[in-house]
């Protein structure tokens, strides 16, 4: 039967394409998203925390269990007010990295989150977060202790609070360990961030079966900052010096400085039903536009 | 019907047991009326299965559940009405990898005739006006995208607008990774619901289901106000093989099992499915009455406001009239 | 020197007259409540809560930790309204004790009644506490899990609640682990239970360097419930039976349950801000009138 | 003056200390001018440990302090005022044991010249206008009777008129036993207190120093916003002696200190003495700003209500450019 003959070629021809696809620029753009977001030289959260604000001070500890290294926030002066800024960090050299368990947080860390961000909350300070993890720690007692509530509870907090929050991606935005820092009513992302669902090496070991494949993966996640922009996941996106942040921090940190002024003012304006009525619709819209037949129920 | 749950039994990922199932338990050889116990291998006819809530007769295994079957063994018999049974996913990322995704939702829903990771509508319980959104694990592992998470706030919505309490049975390996970032935005999207659900006082009352995971665990699973799981359920965040990857040693027998859960504080009740509609209509019963006295500022406390009849009563003593007659009617008080 | 002779036996005769005093009733009726308070076969908050409510369902788990069974609470109904009921359990046959750890709760115990607390105001359930416990449990991970700040937290949110309280002290009321319970509107305390701020025995261990004058201490501590009505640290005493509550329950439970009725009717008419205003005088004021010279400045 | 500081650090009961002290330091025959560290064993001079912030030159061992000498080392010269300076017990309880409550006071009052287990004052530190109190453990181990709940409340209230920021030095055995059931309600008197002040949003910031335990640590110590303490101090509800004697084995080293307790996510920071002042002055600084800038619904966020001043500001410039001017006119700004 022709019919079939011609299937077969289709779904042939359709592999070659997607062979070939796999071999040009807008994958290996992708992965080279995330070779620049993992960076070694990448700026972390104390980095632009050092330059962003004049003034910080850190606020340890959950007040419950532990003080959790992998993320560290505090009070800060940005521009004449106080705000609260609470970030991911990875670490720099070994000892460091260890010690912050490389930016994979336990459940103290987003716990200790919370406590900052209530304590944020009571005198009314913006918050905001920087976000840069491979995601949350995946342990044997970091799930005894509960990581998947700390995550869900970091989430709820986020969006109960009534001071305006701005989030912004500045490396690895690794799955929900991310996100928990994430739902904030502005979310910016560095150039060469990426965000994703899970990691191109997770992904391409489960669905390639082979963790080799992450290269295809990493496109078909559509991670990048262009990306998340164009699914509205994303406010605006900061631009970095080419060849990556790490190469002109100055720089960097001036388009961000710029930007976070101008999202907290434009927050600072709305009142607290506003705020969150604005920030449930943001979060509420998300994915609604790729549904098909939500119209006819 | 009995092939049809045979189906739903055999189709149904079970990611943890897998292994185990074809080392521990020989092809027992039953008859197309019978299946052999995913956790002891006795082998047990349909129909007796089916009585018995889908548990097995000898240990008490709970099997693998379609939403379907759920909404059957839960419901007051008709009182369904599901929601948004024709949302599907545009395939926003075009995602590709072996196989389209397009093409694995197309050939899913030939093969189980389930639709999406979760089934909505309303419903009662015990006389009680509910909604409820029920997982299914056969479709992509229960994972979360737009449609997922669309339904979950379509619930959340009729729930406040209605003011039924809101029940949902979770079973997931979390979110779905064809859908990329988008599906990561579902668990802010139902977090964001939760959260009017609380402002507006609405019940909110979930039952993890064997497995639990990632996402779904992490966002609306457990924002609920009590949470209640079937034995042995796998609930973590991060799977067990992955742990095991990383700490690279053993895991504690049980680990991340609903009973490991509960003595971990995560939990409020582990209900075996036999006693599941009786404790959710306790729960309903006292939350229920509680919804119906609202509390308003600078007016005494506990004047009630039942909004779902429309009436306004005032006065506490009146409120409890009403409340312990409408207890009575039902022939509930004091059972 | 005459004055010093007559000093010394001023002093001589003072402490015959405490050793003489030490023999009498006042002092022995204090250490029979503390023993009746202890009785084996007293009535628990579990017997309450079975026989003052027709419905209870029991939530378990600090969300965070664990579950502690030395602290019990649940949704229960209470004339026709649903209430929040949480209390210490000690347990009944060495078994349970041990399961329960006597009643001495760790910091999940105390994490946990705050959730339940939250929950309950969340829909404006009125709270009913049971408190009955030796205390807080003196243990190496209890510390290193924050005894202290779960005590703390547990009293900040009993202060800040928006809905009525009502704490029932039944048996053993044992320092800041009662007292973490029953920061309520209303206190109410069983004929025979005792509230002290240190066991008898640790007083006597301390002031009188011998744990066998707990009997002096139990008398020094006014820890019955006609001194703490005395010094209004209560508001009524619910009577027991001759011999104690364990001699008659139902009609202790008959007792106890028009007083809550009573209690709760006069604090649900309240106004939030009205409830609050009340609760904070009603602490603030306490020792206010044993204190000298307040006026002068 | 020398010998002043001698009686306040001899007088000083430091429970955990004293036995290894008596074992592990012969009497050093130092002169009267020079104690022996506490914990070294180095003799110090006194002038130099004053020079010190008295802590030992040596190993940084950090001296108890009385709070008149705290006071002298934290805010600035001169503007202390005290209130509350006359309060006194009257023995509620008529409480005796083996010496009565009314003849102990008087005893530590005679011998110390302390007259109660906290003072408490307005004052500047650095210029900024703060509300203070200060726990003495000299007098009867910095109990908490119902003086140190009155003067506690009596802070807040001062605090919440006068716009003031809370900041609160902590050493403490416990509740004060001789005031029985009195003292414990302390606890629930002080956490009412710290309540209202949350509501009003006013800062409050703790600093525990060695010990503070029992009934003062688990409720107003621990119900800071920002809680700081000194290096090693003994920080638990309940003391090692009576943890020891309950599980019936040694505690690990360190247990209960400060550091240990700040592992534990209990702490924000381990400040040293000497950094003290600077610490908090930034705290204040970046808290007072934040205060000014009230938030109230439905009009915009971020308008200003500065309390103190009595003068309105609306606006987000408006704030932004006062708040601005505040620090330059410090010589605050950038540092
Ligand atoms: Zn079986
Ligand atoms: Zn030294």
């Amino acid at each position: 039967m022709p019919g079939v003959h011609l299937d077969g070629m289709v779904a042939k021809i359709y592999k070659q394409i997607r062979e070939l696809l796999s071999r040009t620029s807008p994958q290996k753009e992708a992965w080279r998203t995330v070779k620049l977001a993992r960076h070694p030289k990448r700026p972390q959260t104390l980095d632009y925390i050092e330059k962003l604000f004049p003034r910080f001070n850190e606020l340890k500890g959950d007040r419950r269990y532990g003080e959790d290294p992998a993320i560290v926030g505090g009070f800060a002066e940005f521009e004449h007010r106080t705000i609260m800024a609470i970030g991911h960090q990875k670490g720099k050299d070994t000892k460091d990295k260890i010690f912050r368990n490389f930016g994979m947080p336990n459940p103290e860390g987003y716990r200790k989150a919370v406590r900052l961000m209530r304590v944020a909350e009571r005198y009314g300070l913006p918050i905001v977060t920087f976000i840069d993890t491979p995601g949350a720690y995946p342990g044997l007692e970091a799930e005894e202790r509960g990581q998947g509530e700390a995550i869900a509870y970091c989430l709820g907090t986020m969006a109960s609070l009534n001071v305006p929050t701005v989030a912004v991606l500045i490396g690895e935005g690794g799955s929900g360990g991310a996100l928990a820092l994430g739902l904030a009513d502005r979310v910016l992302m560095l150039r060469n961030a990426f965000y994703s669902v899970i990691s191109p090496e997770g992904c391409a070991a489960i669905l390639w079966k082979d963790a080799k494949q992450a290269t295809l993966a990493a496109e078909a996640l559509k991670l990048t900052s262009e990306d998340l922009l164009r699914f509205r996941v994303i406010d605006e996106i900061i631009d970095e010096p080419r060849g990556g942040a790490h190469k002109h921090l100055d720089q960097v940190v001036r388009n961000l400085s710029g930007a976070l002024s101008r999202h907290l003012q434009e927050l600072e304006v709305l009142s607290t039903a506003e705020l969150k009525k604005q920030r449930f619709a943001k979060y509420e819209n998300m994915g609604r536009e790729y549904i098909n037949g939500l119209e006819e129920s | 019907m009995e092939q049809r749950i045979t189906v739903e039994i055999t189709k149904r990922d079970k990611p943890e047991l897998k292994k185990e199932e074809k080392q521990d338990r020989a092809p027992s050889g039953v008859s197309s009326n019978a299946i052999s116990c995913t956790k002891c291998g006795t082998p047990i006819d349909l129909k007796d299965l089916e009585k018995n809530w889908f548990c097995c007769p000898q240990c008490d295994f709970h099997m693998p559940l379609s939403a379907r079957k759920r909404i059957e063994l839960l419901v007051d018999p008709g009182s369904f009405s599901e929601f948004g049974e024709k949302w599907t996913s545009t395939d926003p990322l075009n995602f590709f990898d072996l196989k389209s995704y397009q093409d694995r939702i197309n050939d899913i829903r030939a093969e189980t005739g389930v639709k999406e990771a979760m089934i909505c509508g309303r419903a009662t319980i015990s006389d009680h006006p509910v909604v409820l959104c029920f997982m299914d694990f056969a479709f992509m592992g229960g994972s979360m995208g737009c449609v997922v998470g669309e339904k979950f706030v379509r619930a959340v919505d009729i729930a406040i607008e209605e003011r039924r309490p809101l029940i949902v049975f979770t079973t997931s390996g979390g979110a779905r990774m064809q859908e990329g970032i988008l599906s990561l935005m579902q668990m802010a999207k139902t977090t964001c619901a939760v959260q009017r659900l609380e402002t507006e006082k609405i019940p909110y009352i979930s039952v993890l289901a064997n497995p639990t995971t990632g996402g779904v665990l992490a966002s609306f699973a457990l924002q609920a106000d009590v949470i209640l799981a079937e034995p042995e359920a796998l609930i973590c965040f991060t799977g067990p093989r992955v742990i095991k990857q990383t700490i690279g040693k053993e895991l504690p027998e049980g680990f991340g099992k609903a009973e490991f859960c509960l003595s971990h504080g995560q939990l409020d009740m582990i209900v075996s499915r036999k006693e599941l509609r009786k404790v959710l209509t306790l729960y309903i019963d006292l939350l229920e009455g509680a919804v119906q006295c609202e509390y308003e500022e600078p007016e005494p406390a506990f004047r009630g406001l039942p909004k779902r009849g429309g009436k306004i009563i005032r006065g506490i003593r009146e409120i409890k009239k009403v409340a312990f007659d409408a207890w009575r009617s039902l022939g509930r008080h004091g059972s």
